[in-house]
């Protein structure tokens, strides 16, 4: 096996064992901990598809992660407060947001990803955080939803057997939701569909040449990250219970960009890794200063500037030798 | 047989340069057709608009009959076009083998395939590394692109080529880069593909020009001034001037 | 008529503003192809030590002067530690070093300054107002405002464009390795420019220090309309910049203030009244994304990136 | 034994004066009680919100679950309250706002575990409101960020006043918010309005009243605020020396010059240790501790006795820097407005005076929406 | 006048060149041969400082360059027509001749604008075109121009005939050749041997990445197995 190979295992045994561990060691506070890191991660994983493989620098990624976690909290305010019941949106079913919030994001990322996409590089970068301001500022104005001041979600969703109440249940939802986005961000990434958005990364020109529509492929690439984020989103506002459109701002898509380039852009692990490095080391030393954002700064521009290929690259290049 | 590429009355200006004016051409199925002309005539911007790569001003380009002028490079790939670049374009950071087996996948129809690992379609490995075989590259295969020389590269490029397998192929410059050896070896590979391929090459190594064309055009300033058979452009006064020097 | 006019002015006076902050940028982004992020943090950093010195000095222009060389070196500092390894590498990095840098920096600025911020007092002159004509009044400040980004376009364009210097810039933006082995020392004129484009950034900060203040956070504010602005003119292209800020400037103050007359035309008053200052506050996202979906280069993409 | 009070407040970003100041004035109550509740210690655990609801509910979290706190107190901004007020009351523990007043929590939100010792939001722009009836203003402009406190307050001074409004203008808030109000400005001096009501928070302020000097607005359009002239704020104003400031008029609860034995002790030892007057976010933080000193002296210092220590924070017994008080239904201050004047003091600096009291025991008008009594 | 001893160099942890040595008088012209992939290029990157050598030394004109930074060595007098002509793709074809140009050896007579394009007539109908727009035989024209600007006193052409049209080509041969006249110094790397035989008077032929041959033209003429060897014809 690979030393990344290895290494990946690690770290999900490791995630997966842990937290239960704090849990039932009277520590409920870092299984919480830990149920965000594993959702954000799968946020990061998400946006790893199209950023890391794709080249596709999406600013905006957060955006994705709100509106699923407001498929969850719009729904839900609606059960208890009343209204859409027409269109069956009043509801705290899990088996309605969770598709709704995936439907949601896919059909975002399909109408901005037919502009965004036009463009390349920096301009991409912006484009997508233009589209994120716009989600933003949209749901500040809309007073029904709390405008800026967030929606606090009552009820939990519904999904069957699952109490999302039980943190434990939770957590153990997330963690599965992560294998599985893994799992499937890697499949895809080996496919034959994954080489196209691969190749179309480096030289879009020479692919178009050998006969790929490339603009097809990336925008199909986009709606999957998206609809993974929304999904991510969804779990986020069962988890937080609050949501707000500051979610969505600029600086939390570039918190999901940095877990995935400190983690280890276009490899499996590395934004697992990169999410886990970021909290904790955020936890840790915002626990000791209020200007830990000095230490962190930091650290995040050390490993830039000495590790080349992200944490993930270093594990493992240590690992093989 | 009949021509597999018409172009009628192409025109091409870029600002004040006439890169195409008014060219005319055929390209007959099955014949290797070498279009030479000085620096500058034009021969790189006609391969664009032929592949699509840029959009003429006016004029019409018919592919086996069929009005292809304003499809996308993607649409004229999947009928049977492919090109080379004269400026190396290539995967740089994929493999060598990776680069071949994505224009082979590319002629599989759609590549909206998720689920099975690319690199464990046997398909395309052993002819990818066949075709790198053919142009020398085979053990080079597993190596990243970027890692490779100048001539290299020169090879990879004409490799994939081949590997599309594009009834029409149009070659910019493929020896270029070359060490005289490869020219050698590259101008007995490209003489098996003829009679399978209708090539239009593009090439300033006359030795090869006139040991493979069937017919050779002169490009200059943007139209053609000589259509023959090698022997007939050599014999040309004006191509002599403008284009041979006493070669 | 006559607001009309003042708040054309006023546009052209936040359009100059944001021209200062985005020249630094796009020099530094599309010439050096280095992403900044910390841009917006060396305009903070502009701002409070113009402040201090301000009143370490006495002066609100002697201030000014002392501070452009002391933003120049800050800036050819962070050249030398942070952007000088990462030229050769992704954008990406780029952006997480920056940030990184954004973090220290802000950080660093509230141990050294505290929270509060530090409003910055200007001399008598400048402290009036000048009438125009009849009523059109304006204060006196907004018009120095103007004058210097006028000044700091026309300097930047004649540079960029016209001198040698200015097509080393380029030369080197495009292939580092080439202007070097044709003799040019490549680090020393990139160092110089990142400092220009420090003290760019450093002297909108100073210049907006009286009318705002000097305070943690402004860079942050900042820096994302002013990445706005290079992308709708046009990364690397000083034109671009130029025209694309005055355009955001004039169209983001004559969208405040008479968007919702506007919008009373055809909607109810109250509708008018909470969807004005939404669309508002989307507005210069919403040019974005239109002129990108129009032209994915910006409105001047200089002629090769 | 100790009693363990976790207080969340803004530390970083520019807001972190706010939270400063209500800092140092926790530390000054705490110390004034010499640190102890009868026998129990007193613990205060400060959190950073960042100036986020997410950040404070997380902090909030960390408080409840991890250091397991018996008080949550402080919080600046209602969308921070708002997102974190479940974790707290989920919990069962005590939650004391210090200055966030959003309507929900007034009304339907409210619960017997909540109390403030702020106001409502609406309050104090309805005092203002009042007092520009009384001084005859016929017409007001104004001017707020476009978030829901700066939506409350535009609306509570437009419940009380009778004039006319001749202009409102809603400006950009968030991490880019606007700064620069030239337009605005220009906008609000061609209306010919009688006066100018702003409602600007925190650095934005400072910013506010600087341009509204520059511009020369001074004698054409007089200044009425609330929240944005305060003991932070003016030190600043007066180093860069705007004027224009002085004798401009503002509403609140509180002020340094109240005359009452808590008050003078408070505004007199925060001066000498602080160097400075301090501001009504840290009055309020003052009498959030002393408000739980009193609950939990009350019980003799047995935190299990939630009912007790309850009724007696319901009693509001102890000494407010604002002088008495009783709280409403909702656990809201039935308060005082005052009018407010900024001066220059005896020793030459920027501060405030009441010039009038506006209402008397006023109450929030959503304690009837709320279903306690 | 350029001496390289023993020159070792890698790209990352894989070694390229594995001891080059080789030496060049002045006056002379020098060519290295060998297929693709041996290291020709690297050598004259090595030569640069544009790769760094990991071993062996590098000395130019009496002075060690083998550490030295690139635009140093370039001033010391050498001028490089680099293996895919790296034009500049965002300064106009003028603006690529006269950005770099210098003349820090205080040459008499040095190479101007108007001088370029007498040589390449071709070029100067495109002064204002942009670099990336030429075609591919411009643009090797200009990476010959703009090394000549800097007035070197040897000149270092990587593959600087390829993509040329015969007529081009030969008006090269012929200038490079007056260019030697005048006193400078020529490395070359090209393909087309006949040529090289014609003006070059010592050869250097690269095998994986070391010096297996080196010796006049004549001996190179005179020796078919070498010729085959090594460059297999
Ligand atoms: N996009 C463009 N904009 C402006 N001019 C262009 C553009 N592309 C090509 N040209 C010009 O058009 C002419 C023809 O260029 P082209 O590349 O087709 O020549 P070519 O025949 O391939 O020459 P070579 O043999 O040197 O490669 C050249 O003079 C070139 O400068
Ligand atoms: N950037 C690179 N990274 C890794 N290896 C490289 C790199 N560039 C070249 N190489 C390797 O170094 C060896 C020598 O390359 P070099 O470019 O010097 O060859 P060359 O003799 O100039 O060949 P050509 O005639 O093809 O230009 C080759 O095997 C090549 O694969
Ligand atoms: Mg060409
Ligand atoms: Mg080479």
């Amino acid at each position: 096996m690979s030393g990344r190979g290895g290494l990946t295992i690690a770290v999900m045994v490791l995630l997966a064992a842990l937290p239960p561990v704090f849990y039932w060691t009277g520590n409920p506070f870092y299984l919480d901990l830990a149920t965000r890191l594993v959702i954000l991660a799968i946020a990061a994983v998400s946006l790893n598809l199209i950023l890391g493989y794709g080249g596709l620098v999406s600013f905006g990624h957060a955006a994705y992660v709100g509106l699923g976690a407001y498929a969850v909290g719009i729904p839900a305010h609606h059960w208890l407060y009343g209204g859409l019941e027409s269109l069956g949106l009043a509801t705290v079913s899990g088996y309605v947001q969770f598709p709704l919030a995936i439907a949601v994001t896919a059909l975002f990322a399909l109408v901005t990803g037919l502009v965004c996409l036009r463009t390349k590089g920096v301009y991409f970068i912006m484009i997508t955080m233009a589209f994120a301001q716009m989600i933003f500022y949209l749901i500040v104005s809309i007073e029904e939803y709390g405008g800026d001041d967030g929606l606090v979600i009552d009820t939990r969703s519904e999904l069957g057997l699952l109490n999302l109440d039980n943190p434990l249940q939770l957590f153990g939802l997330a963690y599965v939701s992560l294998l599985v986005a893994m799992l499937l961000v890697r499949m895809i990434v080996n496919s034959r569909f994954g080489m196209v958005v691969q190749g179309a990364k480096n030289n879009p020109e020479r692919m178009a040449t050998m006969g790929f529509n490339t603009y097809a492929f990336r925008l199909v690439a986009y709606v999957i990250s998206g609809a993974m984020a929304g999904y991510a989103g969804a779990l986020l506002g069962n988890f937080t219970t609050f949501i707000s459109p500051e979610m969505m701002d600029w600086s939390r898509s570039g918190e999901l960009m940095f877990m995935v380039i400190l983690g280890g852009a276009a490899t499996t692990v590395g934004p697992v890794l990169g999410a886990i490095v970021f909290i904790v080391l955020e936890q840790a030393l915002s626990t000791i200063t209020i200007y830990w954002h000095l230490p962190f700064g930091l650290l995040l521009m050390g490993v830039v500037l000495f590790v080349r290929g992200g944490l993930a690259g270093m594990l493992s290049r240590n690992k093989d030798r | 047989m009949g021509d597999i590429l018409q172009i009628q009355g192409l025109n091409k200006s870029f600002g004040g340069i006439k890169a195409t004016d008014n060219l005319t051409l055929a390209v007959e199925t099955g014949e290797l057709h070498a279009v030479i002309g000085p620096n500058g005539a034009g021969k790189t911007t006609l391969i664009s608009q032929l592949s699509g790569a840029q959009r003429p001003d006016t004029g019409r380009i018919l592919f086996k009959g069929r009005d292809i002028t304003a499809l996308p490079t993607h649409r004229r790939a999947h009928l049977g076009i492919t090109r080379s670049f004269q400026i190396t374009s290539l995967i740089m950071d994929m493999s060598v083998l990776d680069n071949v087996a994505l224009a082979l996948q590319a002629r599989e129809g759609h590549s909206f395939r998720f689920v099975q690992a690319a690199r464990s379609v046997d398909g395309l490995r052993r002819k990818g590394l066949d075709y790198l075989d053919r142009v020398g590259l085979a053990d080079k295969a597993e190596q990243q692109t970027v890692a490779l020389s100048h001539g290299e590269h020169r090879r990879m490029e004409l490799a994939i080529a081949l590997a599309s397998e594009a009834e029409l192929m149009l070659l910019d410059e493929p020896m270029a880069g070359l060490g005289s050896q490869e020219s050698h070896e590259m101008v007995d590979l490209l003489r098996t593909l003829k009679g399978k391929h209708s090539i239009l090459l593009i090439e300033h190594d006359m030795d090869a020009v006139f040991a493979l064309a069937d017919r050779i055009s002169v490009l200059v300033y943007g139209h053609i001034i000589a259509t023959g058979t090698p022997q007939e452009i050599r014999d040309n006064e004006a191509v002599q001037h403008a284009y041979l020097g006493e070669e | 008529m006559s607001l009309f006019i003042i708040q054309l002015l006023n546009g052209l006076q936040l359009g100059l503003l944001l021209f200062l902050v985005a020249s630094g940028l796009t020099l530094v982004f599309g010439i050096l192809d280095f992403v900044n992020l910390a841009h917006g943090a060396l305009y903070m950093f502009g701002a409070f030590i113009c402040a201090t010195l301000t009143f370490a000095l006495g002066n609100f222009l002697w201030a000014v002067l002392v501070a452009l060389p002391i933003t120049g070196l800050l800036g050819f500092a962070v050249e030398r530690l942070v952007a000088r390894t990462l030229y050769t590498r992704d954008h990406l990095d780029q952006v997480l070093a920056t940030f990184g840098l954004i973090l220290v920096m802000d950080t660093a600025a509230h141990l050294i300054w505290g929270p509060q911020g530090i409003a910055v007092p200007l001399p008598p002159f400048l402290q009036g107002q000048v009438t125009l004509t009849g009523d059109l009044v304006l204060p006196t400040y907004r018009l120095l405002i103007i004058a210097t980004g006028l000044a700091a376009a026309g300097g930047l364009f004649w540079l960029v464009n016209y001198t040698r210097l200015g097509m080393l810039i380029r030369a080197g933006a495009s292939n580092r390795t080439m202007v070097s082995a044709l003799g040019i020392n490549i680090q020393l004129l990139f160092s110089l420019v990142f400092a220009l484009g420090a003290m760019l950034a450093g002297l909108a900060g100073m210049l907006v220090a009286p009318i705002t203040e000097a305070n943690i956070g402004m860079g942050n504010s900042i820096i994302i309309t002013a990445f706005v602005v290079i992308i709708v003119g046009g990364i690397g292209s000083m034109k671009g910049a130029f025209l694309a800020a005055l355009m955001i400037g004039l169209i983001d103050t004559l969208g405040r203030s008479f968007l919702d007359d506007i919008f009373k035309l055809f909607m109810s008053p109250i509708a008018a009244e909470n969807s004005a200052p939404a669309i508002s506050a989307m507005l210069i996202y919403i040019i974005m994304a239109c002129v990108l979906a129009l032209r994915p280069q910006g409105l001047f993409p200089p002629k090769v990136r | 034994e100790s009693v363990k009070i976790g207080f969340v407040t803004t530390l970083t970003t520019g807001a972190a004066v706010i939270g400063n100041d209500m800092k140092n004035s926790v530390e000054l109550a705490v110390e004034h009680l010499g640190g102890k509740i009868g026998d129990l210690d007193i613990e205060v655990i400060f959190e950073d919100d960042a100036f986020a609801p997410e950040t404070g509910k997380q902090v909030t979290d960390k408080l409840v679950k991890q250091d397991d706190v018996d008080f949550v107190a402080g919080y600046i901004w209602s969308h921070v309250l708002l997102a974190s007020r479940k974790s707290v009351l989920d919990a069962g523990k005590f939650l004391i706002s210090a200055n966030a007043g959003p309507s929900q929590m007034a009304g339907k939100l409210c619960d017997k575990n909540f109390f403030s010792t702020s106001w409502q939001n609406d309050q104090t722009p309805m005092a203002m409101g009042e007092v520009l009836n009384r001084q005859g203003v016929k017409s007001l402009y104004l001017m707020a960020p476009n978030y829901a406190a700066g939506k409350d307050m535009t609306a509570g001074v437009e419940r009380t006043f009778k004039g006319e409004i001749a202009g409102k203008d809603l400006t950009k808030w968030g991490a880019d918010a606007q700064l620069d109000f030239s337009a605005e400005l220009a906008k609000a001096k061609a209306s010919g309005a009688d006066g100018l009501f702003v409602f600007y928070p925190g650095a934005a302020g400072g910013a506010f009243i600087k341009q509204y000097d520059q511009a020369g607005l001074k004698d054409t359009l007089p200044l009425y605020s609330v929240f944005t002239v305060d003991a932070l704020s003016l030190p600043k104003l007066q180093a860069a020396g705007f004027t224009s400031v002085l004798g401009s008029r503002t509403t609140q609860q509180w002020d340094p010059t109240l005359d009452n034995a808590a008050n003078k002790k408070f505004v007199e030892d925060y001066k000498a240790k602080h160097g400075a007057y301090p501001s009504f976010y840290g009055a309020q933080s003052y009498d959030a501790i002393m408000l739980i000193a009193s609950a939990v002296e009350a019980v003799g210092g047995d935190l299990s006795d939630q009912d007790g220590i309850r009724a007696a924070m319901k009693a509001a017994d102890f000494d407010s820097v604002r002088g008495k008080f009783t709280y409403g239904n909702n656990h809201l201050p039935v308060q005082n407005f005052y009018l407010r004047e900024v001066i220059e003091d005896a020793d030459g600096m920027w501060t405030t005076k009441v010039v009038e009291t506006v209402y008397e025991n006023h109450q929030d008008s959503y304690a009837s929406e709320c279903s306690m009594n | 006048m350029l001496e390289l001893k023993d020159v070792t160099a890698h790209y990352g942890t894989s070694q390229a060149l594995f001891g080059i040595t080789l030496d060049l008088q002045a006056g002379q012209v020098a060519t290295l041969l060998g297929r693709n992939g041996m290291g020709k290029t690297t050598t004259i990157n090595a030569i640069m400082g544009i790769v760094k050598a990991s071993g062996g030394s590098i000395r130019f004109d009496g002075q060690d360059v083998t550490t030295m930074p690139s635009f140093r060595t370039a001033n010391l007098g050498l001028g490089l027509v680099p293996e895919g002509r790296q034009i500049f793709p965002n300064l106009s074809l003028r603006e690529n001749l006269i950005a770099t140009a210098s003349n820090h050896l205080g040459l008499p007579d040095p190479w101007t604008v108007e001088k370029v394009y007498a040589l390449f007539p071709e070029l100067e109908a495109r002064a204002a075109s942009m670099g990336n727009l030429l075609s591919g035989g411009e643009q090797q024209m200009l990476a010959i121009g703009r090394a000549l600007m800097t007035n070197p006193k040897l000149l270092v052409l990587d593959e600087a005939t390829e993509g040329l049209a015969p007529l081009v080509r030969k008006r090269i041969w012929e200038a490079l050749t007056a260019i030697r006249q005048q006193g400078m110094s020529i490395l070359l790397v090209d393909k087309n041997l006949a040529d090289l035989m014609k003006i070059a008077d010592r050869h250097y032929i690269i095998q994986r990445g070391k010096v297996a041959w080196s010796g006049t033209s004549d001996q190179l003429n005179g020796d078919p197995e070498i010729r085959h060897r090594y460059l297999e014809f």
